[in-house]
């Protein structure tokens, strides 16, 4: 075999740069001392998260490969990436109060989330199994961590300890089912295993080892039946942690999935839609249903968000259908959408649950949320909008995020998925609008403590505002959807 | 010929036996030392299938490492194995039946293996004869040249490892005397001198 | 002329409705108790109605307005209906009037029209005529109520809305003033609206009615089906050619003619109070008499009547139509009649013997006579106002007392009142020369002459009608006024006769009870017929009922005098001079006289099929149908399943990490068996 | 003036209200409750002064989309800001800005908690209504349909009854439920016909066994809205809880939303599926007409009461849109109008006792008439016109519906007119109970007789349903011409295909 | 039967796989021995990529297998961490009380 040439590192700055970011942090908060440690590593990781995807936007969005063709960067990886690290950040910025008053501010948590998103940012730029194993891991290995960040709490630690566990289980298969493609096919890379499938044809072998990759990534998306870590670990997990598991993980996840489904697998869509259709389908029903019940509003978002992963997935199943190309590009440009709009909705939501706190306590309770149209009619009407815009009840974002995945599941002649998709939806707007109704109907509580740190205020007016005006000016968001699908279907 | 197979016979049932014990074992600590067997027997494997830098590494990274750590830890953890509680075999039927049902599939898959054709114009790194590279060398040789991405991938996965530890289990333990060297150069007479002017025929 | 004839009652009816305002306005309620003028008493005057004396209450000076307001309203309609009438029928000149457009959709163009030809003119002189009379009994009777202006205003909007109905041009306007009319009937029925039974009174009026209305609605439809039209000119003349038209409907072929007929009729027998339909008559007697008079027995009822007049051009080709008329006419005959023998209130004798009269006014129709019926209209509307104003003079004098059994021995008491009773019931008995005598021995002949199978039965029912009409009417007179009173010493000691406005009126309905009759038979029914009604009444050349009236045998002629004065003759024998016998008679049959008192228990039956089971089925429908199937197993039922579903997905999600794990190692068996069992 | 975006305008101008009051009002609860008021009260006036030059510039001659103004919103999806009126949406957006006026009027004093909140809702709601109606691009109607709920819930739910939550819960998701299937119908006719110009879907032809599903997808929705029997029980609950002008506006213009639907999709759009489902529609129209009104027959609350007739009465409007000839249409359209002066006036009507004794008891009265005569006659006469006497505005429509319905099927006509009967029962029924008899109940004693404002409220209604009763051509002569050429569209498709399947069977 | 095929590797990765997931959820005891299941879980995935490594002549499995110790190795620091966190918290590591959260 010839030495390499030397590879493109310019390719892979983003993740170099965040990782000596990470690194610089580190050092520099094991060497100052805690408090302003804390402090220093929390907007440092804000800034580095943030210039990490200034980078990334800077770059040249064409598709190009390095280190041997096991690491791609185009518009896809960019958008992804962007969506990741603004989140991330997002996160950490809103996180730094929340971890004070918790006495948890310790230096290490901005810098687990940076090596985490570095583990995102890697996943979605993977093009080979041992690229998406590593990226893969070095994410969950940091957030199987940071859920259990709050190690006094019996909750964090029990979260971290599921999460680990299954998680754990979850690698395993997906191992088992990458050693199996591997050993059916002959090649870990995604060009040649693409290559290989293109006539549509492949062994068994190989397809169960898809089977096993689908299980290992649909936990990580957490879809049906992969989803039973979800409600816990996000009641389990302090709070910003949970506002991060919501949305930068799903996000990466997401972008794995699409990586490798339509990537070396895509030729091969009719093997695995039927599976796709399914875990969605259980996922949308679940997450309406199961939300029902629930008194906790963390596990409320959790099961929230396995419905919403549920209708993200419509995407991929439209993708799996590659008889007509235009189709199929739509197909993951609106799941794109989707999950933009999923991001907006989430963090802003989040940022509600963070100012929750009564008397110095976090309220988790959802219905202690009652009467804040009086006592904070602001914030009440924030999460009002956020939680109309989760319904999908225009004019707000979510409406168009879920009018183009149908679009997508109608276009697809995906019918039982888009029928079954918008009455799990009026079962989930159900959940959605009883905090509504708790907020403006019932008799007010004792107001929440203030002020709301700047931090919270800012990401809430720029969630509300972007939820509520995304659907008059839709069309830069569209634009960059469409581009990153076009880049990553026009190879 | 015969050795090599009686060779992986042996490693196998006695693999398959650990592995039984270590997830039935009512001592957690006989099912550590069953797991470090296992790895052995594995190891053992490995090199039937010349994969001598892998069987190493099992030995001196797992059973070195990993798996001493886990038993330290069982050590550490104190608990009174005694009152362990056994619902063993409540789910066992029905988690037997599907466990076999997934077994029976993955073996049916195998009946029906066939390495894909070209196989050989795909292989990204072909493995040199041994004659003329050993297998630690061969490794090597790629593993800092071709795969560098993913060996500086695997040292950040450590580092998140390393930190993470620390932080879930490392305690400031209270009432014991440190050093705080950046504490006691930024110390300043005013943090700890306090000039108290006594008016006269009053005290303090 | 004609247009202010209409509108005049109409301006009368704004400017009373302004005054009641005006009224309220000066009264405005201040805290509790007696507010303003609509406060009855209680207690006591409960049940008191139009004489207990609360005029303090009112306000002397506005209700005085509002009397002079409508009642000058309408003196002056009637007087330009006298003109109008004169300039139609005796000059000869169209009296149609086109006011504007009312509804204008495809081929359905309407507008609000008044119909210039005699039968119109004819009705609107009468109509306005005997309104104005009753408008200025009404100052007299509603003298001592608490809401005069309310009442006249009542009674002008009334007397507007006859007027629209008899002047349409087309069916919906008909549609619009036979409605109308029924508000105005409910309005005033339920007059006296602190009594229950006013007020269910009223209620049963207007529903029974729109059972009708019904009728009458689906055939203008199938008028509009088969016509594309409902302008009285435009089917009129279309009618010929439909004559045996086919019109499907309900699911076949029909006679069209006869479909249309038949559904229109059933809208007259609802508003005519003809069997079946009859049952809002005799209670809406709770109204104020002035009410009874104008609206249950001289005008509004007898709209029926006048509608199948009106479409006589379409009645004329269907027999069938026609031969129900006439056996619905003749049964409603008798079948009043009878239960009139029993009744003890008064305006409730009355009211039957109205019911009565219309059914000889309906197979008057039903035997091609249309001008016979609607001359007994005219005859009737006169009469019987006379009558029932008499009666209410003479419930004013009782203290509102109308139980028959409780008078007696009144004549000297109240001659004038008497007087016209008997000039009233004289008419009504059909005796000569009163208006009664020519318009029903008219129609009997009709009858007779018809030479059908159903005249013979409407001309024999008639007859016993008539024995029955004369002697329920002596009895009542009887009862009334002779033989020793029965009534109580301080309702006595009040008797008084009624004052001048309301006699001057009454004098005048006895003027035309008898004058009506002989001065204008000629030109109803006799020999001006044809030039007098034009192209108004419209027979076929082979209905010759009409012409063979006069030819009929002497006996026929005679026989209505004849039962007349039986009828006079027993009425007189069994309660003047065997006053024990009637109790006796009653006694041997019970179950008749039950039958007959209770009215055929028309109102029992009615009460038991359809508006109690209406009622049930309701509350059945809404708390089982709604509450528990539709709610049950639509969204109150999904709802529940799903929070079941959500509970067992709770219970699912156990905390526990093997269940967890065990669900993964499903999941994955489960996909990769799909796929190698069915995937492939 | 035809450059003057009036479309815009008047459904835009109440948002700005609406922002203004939430953006503008300070000092204390009492001055912003005040200010809410008059700036509501301004805002939804001038709307209304707004909206009515778009009938004076209304020209009744043409069929097509007028005051037309379109922007290209979304490119990829081929989405537009399309808003034009015809001779059917004309008089639902004046009568949504009519009736929002009155609603502000009608609140004045029963609504003392939120005021600003309040009135934010509800010129919100007048926004998105009139947006509805003026909609030409088909998402663009789904997102004021939909979004309509927002408000709405919100209205039922903070300023309800005691049921509230109850309600609002059901009225949002079985509204919810039906539109999202609607929702999936309109992506699947964008992506048949490539577009979501309402102008251009209208002449389109779907394939007949693809319109019978969209045909059923839109009905879920827009039977839901009307409500047709038997998804109606949302209505009596969202009814009873609302507060007074959420039940006017509920009443007068979101059940129109429904037959307006039905009018300006199901039957241009899908005609050879309205034909065949044609029975069906007649069918549960019936059934809603009698068991409806019998179950008003029943009722021990007012306000349940009239709902169930509004239920009974937009029966007529589905029976006169399928009837599918000029007077039923015309009728459906006429009713729709009726219904929404009357009932709106009747749940005003409610709404005068309810705020004097909280209570909407059948049984709390009687005898009202003694101290409320004004009240009584005004109660009189919308009873009347809800009765559908003629001169009233009632009469009209539903003469024009039964009238063509007769002629369409003569056995659906006769049923329907059993409407006749009944409403006249429950109506009297409810009257008798209320105002009539003896002032016996001692709190009624010193109920007061309508002020001026309740006065000013219902007079515009109360001319309006003489005026349509009276004289309805001013207001059918603009819908003349729409409807002939929305039943031309119906009509010709049918035969286009009745002759395509002739000619495929020889 | 004498001949070692890739067959009996992938067998016998098969059964040391399924005793791993079988180890996980069949553990009433003790989550200690759930973390040695998941050794055994990647110890039969290491099996299968040095069984296919040496039937294709390729590296990369080999190599994958490399990495996935070291991650393995990474992955038991972490669990153990977790594990100590959460004895720490609870006094126990039964599997049966670690629910606190469900529903």
């Amino acid at each position: 075999m010839p030495i390499a040439v030397v590879p493109n590192f310019a390719l892979a700055a983003p993740e170099i740069f965040l990782a000596l970011a990470a690194m610089a942090l580190l050092v520099t908060g094991a060497f100052m001392n805690e408090r302003s440690a804390a402090r220093v590593t929390s907007y440092g990781g804000v800034l580095a998260l943030l210039v990490t995807a200034g980078i990334v936007l800077s770059m040249n969005k064409a598709s190009r490969m390095t280190f041997g063709e096991t690491f791609i960067f185009d518009g896809f990886a960019a958008f992804m990436k962007v969506m990741i690290l603004v989140s991330a950040a997002a996160v950490v910025f809103m996180a730094k109060e929340y971890l004070i008053r918790h006495e948890i501010d310790r230096f290490e948590f901005p810098i687990l989330v940076m090596l985490a998103t570095l583990g995102m940012i890697m996943m979605v730029s993977a093009n080979d199994f041992i690229a998406l194993y590593l990226g893969l891991e070095l994410q969950s290995l940091a957030l199987y961590v940071i859920a259990s960040f709050q190690r006094d709490g019996t909750r964090s630690a029990e979260a971290g300890l599921k999460y680990f566990v299954l998680g754990a289980l979850a690698s395993g298969m997906l191992l088992y089912g990458m050693s199996l493609v591997y050993g059916f096919a002959g090649t870990t890379g995604f060009v040649p295993l693409a290559d290989l499938f293109a006539h549509g044809g492949a062994p068994t072998g190989v397809i169960v080892g898809i089977v096993f990759i689908l299980a290992g990534l649909a936990f990580k998306v957490s879809a049906v039946p992969f989803h039973m870590w979800t409600p816990d670990v996000y009641e389990g997990a302090p709070t910003p942690v949970t506002a991060l598991f919501a949305v930068a993980p799903k996000i990466a996840a997401m972008g794995l999935l699409i990586r490798v489904m339509v990537g070396p697998f895509g030729d091969l869509g009719g093997q695995w839609q039927q599976i796709v259709i399914f875990i969605s389908i259980a996922s949308m029903i679940l997450g309406a249903v199961a939300a029902i019940n629930q008194r906790n509003i963390k596990r409320l978002m959790a099961y929230s968000s396995i419905g919403n992963m549920g209708y993200a997935l419509i995407g991929l199943a439209v993708a799996a259908e590659a008889a007509d190309p235009v189709i199929r590009a739509d197909g993951i440009r609106n799941m794109l959408i989707f999950l933009a709009i999923y991001v907006f909705m989430n963090v802003g939501t989040f940022a509600v649950i963070l100012t929750m706190r009564r008397g110095g306590r976090m309220i988790e309770d959802i219905d202690g949320l009652a009467g804040l149209s009086k006592t904070n009619p602001l914030m009440a009407l924030c999460l009002g909008v956020f939680m109309f815009s989760m319904a999908g009840i225009p004019p707000f974002a979510g409406f168009l995020g879920k009018l183009y995945i149908f679009q997508s599941a109608v276009q697809a002649g995906l019918f039982p998925l888009a029928i079954i998709g918008v009455l799990a939806s009026v079962v989930a707007a159900f959940y959605y609008i009883r905090i509504v109704k708790v907020m403006y109907f019932d008799a007010a509580d004792e107001a929440f403590d203030s002020p709301i740190g700047m931090e919270m205020k800012s990401i809430l007016v720029i969630s509300f505002i972007f939820v509520t005006f995304f659907i008059l000016f839709p069309v830069p968001l569209i634009a960059g959807a469409t581009r990153a699908t076009a880049s990553l279907l026009g190879g | 010929m015969i050795v090599a197979s009686l060779a992986f016979y042996l490693f196998a049932t006695v693999l398959v036996a650990a592995a039984v014990m270590v997830i039935s074992a009512k001592n957690p600590v006989h099912s550590v030392l069953f797991l470090i067997l296992a790895f052995f027997n594995a190891a053992g494997l490995f090199v039937l299938l010349g994969a001598e830098f892998l069987a190493m590494i099992l030995v001196v990274v797992y059973v070195g490492a990993v798996a001493v750590l886990f038993l330290f830890v069982v050590m550490m953890l104190d608990i009174s194995f005694t009152e362990l509680r056994q619902g063993f075999l409540q789910y066992l039927p029905l988690g037997a039946l599907v466990g076999i049902i997934l077994l029976v599939e993955l073996v049916l898959v195998y009946g029906g293996f066939a390495i894909s054709p070209d196989v050989e114009g795909r292989l990204a790194a072909p493995m040199p004869t041994p004659d003329t590279v050993t297998n630690t060398h061969a490794i090597g040789q790629i593993i800092y040249t071709h795969y560098i991405y993913f060996f500086q991938a695997a040292g950040m996965i450590l580092l998140v490892a390393m930190i993470g530890a620390i932080v879930l289990t490392h305690r400031s333990r209270g009432g014991v005397h440190r050093q705080k060297i950046a504490d006691q150069i930024a110390r300043r007479p005013s943090d700890s001198v306090e000039i108290v002017k006594v008016p006269t025929g009053r005290g303090i | 002329m004609y247009a202010a004839a209409v509108f005049l009652p109409f301006i009368g009816f704004l400017i009373s409705g302004a005054i009641i305002f005006l009224r309220i306005a000066k009264h405005a309620p201040q805290g509790g108790g007696h507010g303003h003028g609509h406060d009855h008493a209680h207690g006591a005057h409960a049940g008191h109605g139009g004489h207990d004396d609360h005029a303090a209450h009112g306000d002397p000076s506005l209700d005085r307005a509002a009397q002079l307001v409508t009642c000058g309203c309408m003196l002056l309609a009637a007087i330009a209906a006298i003109f109008a009438f004169t300039n139609v029928v005796v000059n000869g000149n169209t009296g149609a009037v086109e006011i504007f457009t009312w509804i204008d959709s495809g081929t359905l163009e309407l507008s609000w029209a008044l119909r210039g030809d005699t039968l119109s003119l004819a009705m609107v002189l009468m109509v306005t005529v005997v309104s104005s009379m009753i408008h200025v009994y009404s100052v007299g009777y509603m003298s001592h109520d608490s809401s005069v202006p309310r009442f006249m205003c009542y009674l002008s909007l009334f007397t507007f809305m006859m007027l629209m109905l008899v002047t349409a041009n087309n069916l919906l306007q008909l549609f619009f003033g036979w409605e109308g009319v029924g508000v105005a009937s409910y309005l005033l029925i339920g007059f006296w609206f602190d009594r229950p039974s006013a007020n269910a009174a009223a209620m049963k009026a207007f529903i029974v009615n729109r059972v009708g209305d019904f009728g009458f609605a689906l055939g203008i439809f199938a008028t509009y089906m088969l016509f594309d039209s409902i302008n009285f000119d435009t089917i009129f003349a279309l009618a010929p050619q439909k004559a045996d038209a086919m019109l499907h409907v309900f699911g076949k072929d029909y006679h069209a003619l006869t479909v249309i007929c038949l559904l229109l009729f059933v809208g007259a027998m609802g508003k005519s109070a003809q069997l079946g339909l009859h049952t809002w008559l005799p209670d809406a007697m709770e109204g104020p008499t002035p009410v009874s008079a104008l609206i249950h027995a001289a005008t509004m009822v007898t709209a029926g009547v006048f509608m199948v007049a009106r479409c006589s051009p379409l009645f004329e080709f269907s027999d069938t139509a026609l031969t129900v008329v006439t056996i619905v006419g003749a049964s409603t005959a008798i079948f009043a009649a009878t239960i009139g023998c029993v009744q003890n209130d008064i305006k409730r004798v009355i009211a039957y013997s109205t019911c009565s009269q219309l059914g000889y006014m309906f197979f008057a129709l039903g035997v091609s006579a249309y001008s016979a019926g609607v001359f007994h209209l005219i005859t009737h509307a006169f009469f019987k106002a006379l009558l029932f104003l008499s009666a209410g003079s003479v419930i004013h004098a009782m203290s509102d007392e109308q139980d028959m059994r409780k008078m007696g021995g009144l004549y000297k008491l109240i001659p004038v009142t008497y007087l016209m009773f008997w000039i009233g019931s004289l008419a009504l008995a059909g005796v000569w020369p009163f208006a009664g005598y020519y318009s029903k021995d008219m129609i009997l002949e009709v009858a007779y002459a018809a030479h059908t199978g159903v005249g013979q039965y409407a001309y024999w029912m008639g007859l016993t009608a008539a024995f029955l009409t004369a002697f329920y009417s002596w009895r009542l007179i009887i009862m009334t006024f002779h033989g020793t009173s029965r009534a109580d010493e301080h309702t006595l000691a009040h008797v008084h006769e009624s004052p001048k406005v309301m006699l001057i009126p009454l004098c005048v309905l006895a003027l035309g009870a008898i004058f009506v009759g002989f001065s204008t038979v000629d030109y109803f029914v006799g020999e001006h017929y044809e030039e007098f009604w034009g192209k108004a009444l419209f027979m076929l050349p082979t209905h010759q009922a009409l012409e063979h009236a006069h030819h009929v045998p002497l006996w026929v002629k005679l026989s209505p005098l004849v039962v007349g004065a039986a009828g006079i003759a027993l009425a007189y024998f069994l309660y003047m001079f065997r006053p024990d016998l009637p109790g006796k008679i009653a006694g041997a049959f019970p179950a008749v006289y039950r039958f007959l008192l209770n009215k055929w228990y028309f109102d029992e039956l009615y009460d038991a099929i359809f508006v109690k089971p209406a009622f049930r089925i309701g509350h059945a429908l809404w708390k089982k149908g709604d509450g528990a199937v539709i709610d049950g197993l639509g969204p109150d039922g999904v709802s529940y399943v799903i929070r079941e579903a959500s509970k067992k997905a709770g219970v699912l999600q156990s905390g526990y990490l093997y269940h967890y794990a065990f669900a993964m190692l499903l999941g994955v068996a489960g996909l990769i068996t799909w796929f190698l069992v069915a995937g492939k | 003036m035809t450059d003057f975006p009036w479309l815009s305008v008047v459904t835009f101008l109440p948002l700005v209200g609406a922002l203004f009051i939430l953006f503008f009002s300070r000092g204390t609860a009492e001055q912003v409750a005040r200010d809410a008021r008059a700036v509501a009260l301004w805002v939804s006036s001038i709307t209304f002064l707004v909206s009515l030059g778009l009938w004076v510039n209304f020209d009744v001659r043409t069929s097509d989309f007028q005051f037309v103004e379109k922007f290209v919103w979304v490119p990829g999806l081929d989405l537009a800001y399309h808003v034009g009126i015809d001779g059917i949406s004309l008089f639902f957006v004046l009568l949504s800005t009519l009736l929002t006026v009155l609603c502000i009027l009608a609140s004045w004093e029963s609504i003392q908690e939120r005021v600003k909140e309040y009135m934010v809702a509800f010129l919100i709601l007048e926004t998105l209504m009139v947006g509805m109606f003026a909609a030409l691009d088909i998402v663009l109607f789904y997102v004021f349909f939909e979004a309509v709920l927002i408000p709405m819930y919100l209205i039922i739910g903070i300023w309800g009854g005691p049921r509230r939550n109850y309600a609002a819960f059901k009225f949002f998701l079985y509204t919810l439920a039906g539109s999202v299937l609607m929702l999936l119908a309109i992506l699947a006719m964008m992506y048949q016909s490539g577009t979501s110009d309402m102008t251009r879907l209208l002449t389109f032809d779907f394939a007949p066994s693809l319109q019978t599903w969209l045909w059923l997808a839109f009905f879920a929705s827009f039977a839901v809205k009307v409500p047709m029997w038997p998804v109606h029980t949302w209505l009596p609950d969202a009814h009873v809880e609302a507060p007074t002008a959420g039940s006017v506006i509920l009443a007068g213009v979101l059940l129109k939303f429904g037959g307006y639907g039905f009018l300006r999709f199901s039957m241009p759009m899908f005609p050879l599926a309205s034909l065949e489902f044609t029975p069906l529609m007649f069918t549960l129209s019936i059934i809603a007409v009698i068991y409806t009104s019998l179950v008003a027959l029943a009722q021990e609350d007012m306000k349940k009461l009239i709902a169930y007739s509004s239920v009974a009465h937009m029966a007529f409007v589905t029976l006169g849109a399928f009837a599918a000839n000029t007077q039923a249409v015309e009728g459906a359209i006429a009713h729709m109008l009726s219904h929404g002066f009357v009932s709106a006036a009747l749940f005003l009507v409610v709404g005068v006792v309810y705020d004097r004794m909280h209570s909407r008891e059948i049984a709390t009265y009687g005898g009202l008439v003694h101290r409320m005569p004004k009240y009584a006659l005004i109660f009189m006469i919308f009873m009347m016109a809800s009765v559908g006497l003629p001169g009233t505005s009632g009469f009209v429509g539903e003469v024009l519906v039964l009238i063509g319905l007769f002629k369409a099927n003569s056995w659906v006509g006769a049923f329907a007119a059993t409407g006749l009967i009944l409403g006249a029962c429950y109506m009297l029924y409810l009257y008798r109970r209320v105002i009539f008899g003896q002032l016996t109940k001692d709190n009624l004693k010193s109920i007061g007789d309508l002020n001026m404002r309740e006065i000013a409220v219902f007079a515009p209604l109360l001319l309006l349903v003489f005026w349509m009763g009276i004289y309805p051509e001013t207001f059918l002569s603009a819908m003349h011409v729409s409807v002939e050429n929305l039943l031309e569209r119906y009509h010709s498709a049918i035969a286009a295909h009745g002759a395509a399947t002739a000619i495929a069977a020889r | 039967m004498l001949e070692i095929g890739l067959a009996h590797y992938l067998t016998l990765a098969a059964i040391l796989f399924t005793l791993g997931v079988f180890g996980i959820f069949i553990n009433r005891k003790n989550v200690i021995i759930i973390l040695m299941s998941i050794e055994l879980l990647l110890l039969s995935v290491n099996i299968n990529l040095v069984a296919f490594s040496a039937n294709l002549g390729d590296l990369v499995g080999q190599v994958f297998s490399l990495f996935i110790l070291t991650v393995a190795a990474a992955e038991a620091a972490i669990g153990l961490a977790i594990l100590v966190v959460y004895f720490r918290n609870r006094g126990s590591i039964y599997v049966d009380d670690i629910n606190v959260m469900k529903g």
